[in-house]
């Protein structure tokens, strides 16, 4: 390992910490310029929530030790993620175990907010973690999947058109998962629906809603970031780039990837579990279905 | 206008009336003749099967210092010759016992639920509990009866108070106050779902948490301040409120408006229907959580307030009825800075509902969800668009003609679907009739003074004034005093609507299920000034899980 | 099929809408009305204003030595029937919103009037404006009378007429 | 299970309640409570987070449930009905506890102020709050029948400090 990689993993690690609510203030920036109005002050907006909502009184219904033990919990893995994941990117190097591990500690945070919405004793929460358990339960399965058929058709890559459509499927199919699994409209049931009004949230308060809601930004950018992975490694075997201008670029490249998601939720409206269910099977099927089709009736 | 003798059916119904009872009397708009007690069912039963006659109101009224009884007032509207029904019943002084119709017609039961809770009168064969007034109301005191008046009442009932918020805190501590402070909260009244797994089974209206006592305080008032209680009967449709007030009283007293005042009353009515659908809109596209069609629907939206400004004084089109005109004239500027806006407002919005409409989920979930068969909205005697998305051309702009729709032709905008999207295209549809409405109007605006000069109250007239509000139709009758208005009675278009909610609700998955509720436009501050609970108990049911309310305020994310 | 992206053009040709009060000025027309203003000058509390009000925030009390009208900010309805019936055109409606204030206190006006007492029982019963106004209009009516409260006027006219009897 | 608070209403001291203040400054949520208003000023605030409006410029988010709170908006004249709600939803609102009431109806009653359904404004119940051991922090009220959406910001403006407010108890001789 050389300098500059030693250099760009703390890099990376900061960007990962500090990144998330600034991009949480650019979306809302960016949707209010698609509503016609000017939207917050700064892009610092979301940060000045988060530290106002710790310097409040915690006003809690349910037992706080589950409460303080399921954020602190998911709060270290999201920053183990964070950790593997810069490690990952800065050494430019495809290994399956990180893909592997990654989506494992990506399933267990998911685990764990479940957890937490299901501690509380408000009938909008339990409403709110079943519908986000259905979504998750289906999307993790399409998650888990496009990973690893990303992961395969990069290794069996020979650098042909067909195998760069494989891995351009693979990829985009990828990034759909990781749209849904980052809770955006039409898919953000769990704390959507005015009827339920803040779902799954809807007890917590202070200090804990501040962390919660910061937990939640961090996640989805690292959801962002999953795809860039792969795009790390393409980028390393076809042109060689100084690490830490590598880990800059792919930090960029998530963040762009993460305002057209923004940008995509904006547009939409949010739909009913069951209309989920059928949109998001027939769209993971399809993609199946596509790169198979191209894996076998395309033969070079 | 069709005549009498063209038209068999209605006249066999007349020669009936006319047999069943020698008193009535025969005005402009109306039939009015006093049936006896023990005859009620019976001319409800005949009323209730001519086809093309509904409820539109009951008023119960309090008459014993003037003629020593109390009288039931039934007001039943037949649509196709424009005329209403008004069946008069006298009561007991002493026990004023009346026999239910509740059953042969269904759109009774509220009213009768009403009556008994504010002024006391009993229908023999119904048990009717508390529901208007709180529960530790005292017993046997009722607001609208004679012997109280507004500052007795005050007295009545305030020291329980911080008793009833400890209860109320004791039942529930643990969990967010789900009752009408419901998170998304728009209104204090909720709906309790029954849900099992991801369907509705059954509904659930908890109301009355609006209730003001409007009908009492305007007993108090002068004949010219109560257009101003009126308009806040409802901050959306306020202006609909004091339209009907005045006219009502203007049929009693047989006040003769100038043209011009009845061609501003127009203008200002519609404009306040573009602002209420707009309003209606966006807040729907908000429940299917598309928040940009929101915003965009109520930029278009903000257009119109500052019409309604420019041409009331206030941005809700309060303060500009008086009884016998209107108090602000429109001049040749304003009319011209209505047109240019009106103009861009239908560019603009045309534009946009187009792409709102085509957003996929808007599509998906508005079409074929909280259907209303066209036989249970006839039964019901809906109105407004929720009676026009089921196939019923029910609009009292053509039905019962008032103020400068007098002269001019006017079709009801119908679909046919009967589901959420038939009645969200309805509301779509008329936006742009409005506006050419107004146009119209606008330029047809004829010269003339805008008020009568003065005119003297005479005591014991009876008048109807019917609006079609935003949200259907809009009832008042009055019974004038010497000095203010001796019986008032409002009937909003919600208070007739909300019982169609239950069947609406069938089947309909929880989250469509606000947006559905939401699709009758129910607004509770006009349905709740003297009010109501419906407890429909016919549904199977499970735990109540949620209980929700409308028109949520999560907008900003 | 994907005719909802048109919404992106609309947005950008349409810009920012945003009034940027209260760093900008506010969008109110010329018929708005806002709280109304009481011209000390001209009002002669004869209230006439309290008795039109629908809410009755304005009202006109005799505490003291003093007749008040008060107008209680916090409960008006912004109709200007008030000013409609003013019979001095002493209330003008002005366009006056920025009424937040973080005192129930601060939002009451008070004009103060000087009053009559009667001669006779020594209640006090009318402003002395007022009283000045009707004498300059009835001049045949004795002065004597106008100084009387209500009460005692008529005790005071019905003597008189059974004395001239 | 009960309601258990970190933060005991005793020690949160006067220091502590203007850092907060301070930090509320940037970032204001609120919440809206409807009492019995005819809906025109709640309408108004739903216009204030609309394009023409757009009070997110100043940081002010809507939330749906009491308990993120900064700002409780609350309308109407407070019917008898819904006062034991209004109780419980302000109680569920953390400290520090600010209260916009908006219109004439929560700021003086309006046109209702005398019925026997209603209590008559905002002011009339701080006494009973205050008995029930709920504080209220600060107070503002914003009058307007409907409180014009201008007038909603200005009333932020004061309650913020943004702006001085205008209006001073008047006492003037004829």
């Amino acid at each position: 390992m050389n300098l500059s990689t030693l250099i760009s993993i703390p890099i990376s690690i900061l960007l990962y910490i500090f990144l998330p609510p600034l991009l949480d203030g650019v979306e809302r920036k960016v949707k209010a310029d698609i509503q016609s109005r000017i939207g917050p002050p700064t892009i610092l907006q979301t940060w000045y929530d988060i530290l106002k909502l710790i310097s409040k009184e915690v006003v809690l219904s349910m037992n706080p030790r589950y409460v303080v033990l399921t954020l602190s919990l998911s709060l270290t893995m999201l920053i183990s993620l964070a950790v593997t994941i810069s490690y990952s990117i800065s050494l430019l190097n495809l290994d399956m175990y990180i893909v592997i591990t990654v989506l494992i500690l990506l399933l267990a945070i998911h685990s764990l907010y479940l957890t937490l919405y299901i501690f509380s004793s408000n009938p909008f929460s339990i409403v709110g973690t079943f519908r986000i358990a259905t979504i998750d339960i289906l999307n993790e399965a399409g998650l888990v999947a496009f990973a690893i058929l990303t992961a395969v058709s990069i290794s069996i890559s020979r650098a042909s058109p067909r195998d760069y459509l494989l891995i351009a499927i693979a990829l985009t199919a990828l990034a759909i998962a990781v749209y849904v699994s980052q809770r955006r409209l039409p898919y953000d049931l769990h704390e959507a629906e005015p009827e339920l009004a803040s779902g799954a949230i809807i007890e917590f308060s202070g200090a804990v809603l501040g962390f919660y809601i910061y937990s939640h930004l961090l996640e989805r950018y690292i959801l962002a970031s999953i795809p860039m992975i792969f795009v790390a490694y393409l980028m390393s075997s076809t042109l060689y780039l100084n690490p830490v201008i590598a880990m800059l670029l792919i930090h960029i490249l998530a963040s762009s990837i993460y305002l057209l998601y923004a940008v995509i939720s904006a547009l939409i409206g949010r739909s009913r579990v069951n209309l989920a269910v059928k949109t998001i099977n027939f769209i993971y099927f399809l993609a199946i279905a596509i790169w198979l089709g191209v894996y076998i009736l395309w033969n070079p | 206008m069709e005549s009498l003798s063209t038209d068999n059916e209605f006249e066999n119904l007349y020669s009936y009336l006319k047999k069943i009872s020698n008193r009535f009397v025969e005005e402009e708009d109306h039939l009015r003749i006093v049936v006896e007690n023990e005859k009620l069912r019976e001319v409800a039963e005949v009323l209730s099967k001519t086809e093309g006659v509904f409820l539109r109101t009951i008023a119960a009224s309090d008459e014993r210092s003037v003629n020593g009884f109390y009288k039931m007032y039934y007001v039943f509207g037949l649509d196709r010759i424009h005329r209403n029904i008004v069946v008069e019943v006298p009561l007991d002084a002493e026990n004023p016992v009346i026999p239910s119709i509740a059953d042969i017609v269904k759109a009774a039961d509220w009213y009768e639920r009403e009556a008994h809770d504010l002024i006391g009168i009993k229908f023999s064969g119904r048990i009717l509990h508390r529901f208007v007034l709180p529960d530790d109301w005292p017993e046997n005191v009722y607001p609208l009866r004679k012997d109280y008046t507004v500052q007795d009442l005050v007295k009545l009932y305030r020291p329980e108070i911080i008793a009833k918020a400890r209860e109320v805190e004791a039942e529930a501590a643990i969990i967010i106050p789900i009752g009408p402070y419901h998170p998304a909260l728009h209104e204090p009244e909720y709906f309790e779902l029954y849900v099992r797994g991801e369907k509705v089974v059954g509904a659930r209206y908890v109301g009355f948490m609006v209730h003001r006592g409007i009908e009492k305080l305007a007993e108090s008032m002068k004949y010219d301040q109560v257009p101003f209680l009126a308009e806040r009967i409802c901050g959306i449709c306020g202006y609909v409120h004091s339209t009907s007030y005045c006219q009502a009283v203007e049929k009693a007293l047989k006040i003769h408006v100038p043209e011009r005042a009845e061609y501003i009353r127009s203008i200002v009515l519609e404009i306040e229907r573009i602002h209420s659908h707009l309003l209606w809109l966006g807040v729907a596209l908000h429940l299917l959580g598309y928040d940009t069609g929101f915003m965009h629907v109520w930029r278009i939206r903000e257009q119109v307030m500052i019409l309604a400004e420019m041409l009331t004084g206030s941005r809700k089109t309060y303060g500009l009825n008086i009884v016998g005109g209107v108090r602000r004239d429109i001049d040749r500027d304003k009319v011209n800075k209505c047109v240019k806006v009106l103009d861009s407002i239908a560019k603009e919005f045309k534009e946009f509902v187009e792409i709102a409409m085509s957003v996929p989920q808007v599509k998906s979930r508005l079409r074929g969800t909280g259907l209303l068969p066209r036989n249970e909205a006839a039964s019901l005697s809906l109105v407004g668009p929720t009676v026009r998305g089921s196939g019923i051309p029910r609009d009292v702009r053509r039905d019962y003609p008032y103020a400068a729709y007098k002269y001019i032709d006017f079709k009801p905008v119908v679909r046919t679907e009967c589901d959420n999207m038939a009645r969200t295209e309805v509301r779509v549809e008329e936006v742009f009739q409005s506006i050419e409405l107004v146009k119209n109007f606008l330029d047809r605006l004829p010269g003339g003074g805008i008020a009568v000069d003065s005119w003297e109250p005479e005591p014991y007239r009876f008048g109807i004034g019917a609006v079609e509000a935003p949200r259907g139709e809009v009832i008042h009758v009055i019974v004038t005093g010497r000095y203010s208005p001796y019986r008032w009675r409002v009937r909003a278009p919600t208070y007739q609507n909300l019982p169609a909610v239950p069947i609406m609700l069938r089947d309909v998955d929880l989250a469509d299920a606000p947006i559905t509720i939401a699709s009758i436009d129910p607004c509770f501050s006009c349905t709740d000034r003297a009010l109501i609970i419906n407890i429909e108990k016919s549904d199977v049911r499970d735990v109540p899980l949620v209980a929700l309310s409308l028109k949520g305020s999560r907008l900003l994310r | 099929m994907v005719k909802f992206v048109k919404v992106l053009p609309i947005a950008a040709k349409i810009g920012t809408v945003t009034i940027r009060y209260p760093y900008a000025k506010p969008i109110v027309t010329d018929s708005f009305r806002g709280a109304i203003e009481v011209d000390p000058s001209k009002c002669t509390g004869c209230g006439a204003c309290t008795r039109i009000c629908p809410p009755k925030a304005l009202s006109l009390n005799i505490e003291g030595g003093t007749a008040i009208l008060r107008y209680f900010v916090g409960r008006c309805i912004f109709c200007g029937m008030c000013a409609d019936i003013c019979p001095e055109k002493a209330i003008k409606i002005t366009k006056e919103f920025e009424l937040a204030s973080e005192q129930v206190s601060d939002l009451y006006i008070d004009v103060e009037h000087e009053v009559v007492t009667c001669r006779k029982c020594g209640s006090k019963f009318v402003t002395s404006k007022l009283l000045n106004k009707v004498e300059q209009k009835l001049s045949e009516f004795s002065k004597e009378l106008l100084s009387l409260c209500p009460r005692c006027r008529r005790v005071e006219m019905l003597s008189k007429q059974v004395y001239l009897r | 299970m009960e309601i258990q608070r970190q933060v005991p209403v005793e020690i949160f001291s006067r220091k502590d309640l203007e850092k907060a203040l301070q930090r509320i400054k940037k970032s204001i949520w609120v919440f809206h409570l409807n009492t019995g208003s005819c809906n025109g000023c709640d309408i108004e605030i739903i216009d204030v987070l609309t394009p023409w409006f757009d009070v997110e410029r100043f940081g002010i988010k809507l939330v749906a449930s009491p308990r993120h709170a900064d700002v409780v908006l609350l309308t109407g004249p407070i019917t008898i009905k819904t006062f034991p709600r209004l109780v419980k939803a302000l109680r569920a609102v953390p400290r520090p506890r600010l209260v916009l009431a908006i219109g004439s109806c929560a700021v003086g009653g309006n046109i209702w102020f005398n019925s026997y359904a209603t209590l008559g404004g905002f002011p009339n119940v701080i006494d009973k709050l205050n008995e029930l051991g709920i504080v209220i922090d600060k107070i503002v009220y914003v009058p307007g029948c409907p409180a014009r959406p201008e007038a909603i910001i200005y009333g932020v403006a004061v309650m913020l400090g943004l702006v001085e407010q205008k209006t001073r108890y008047k006492k003037v001789k004829a």
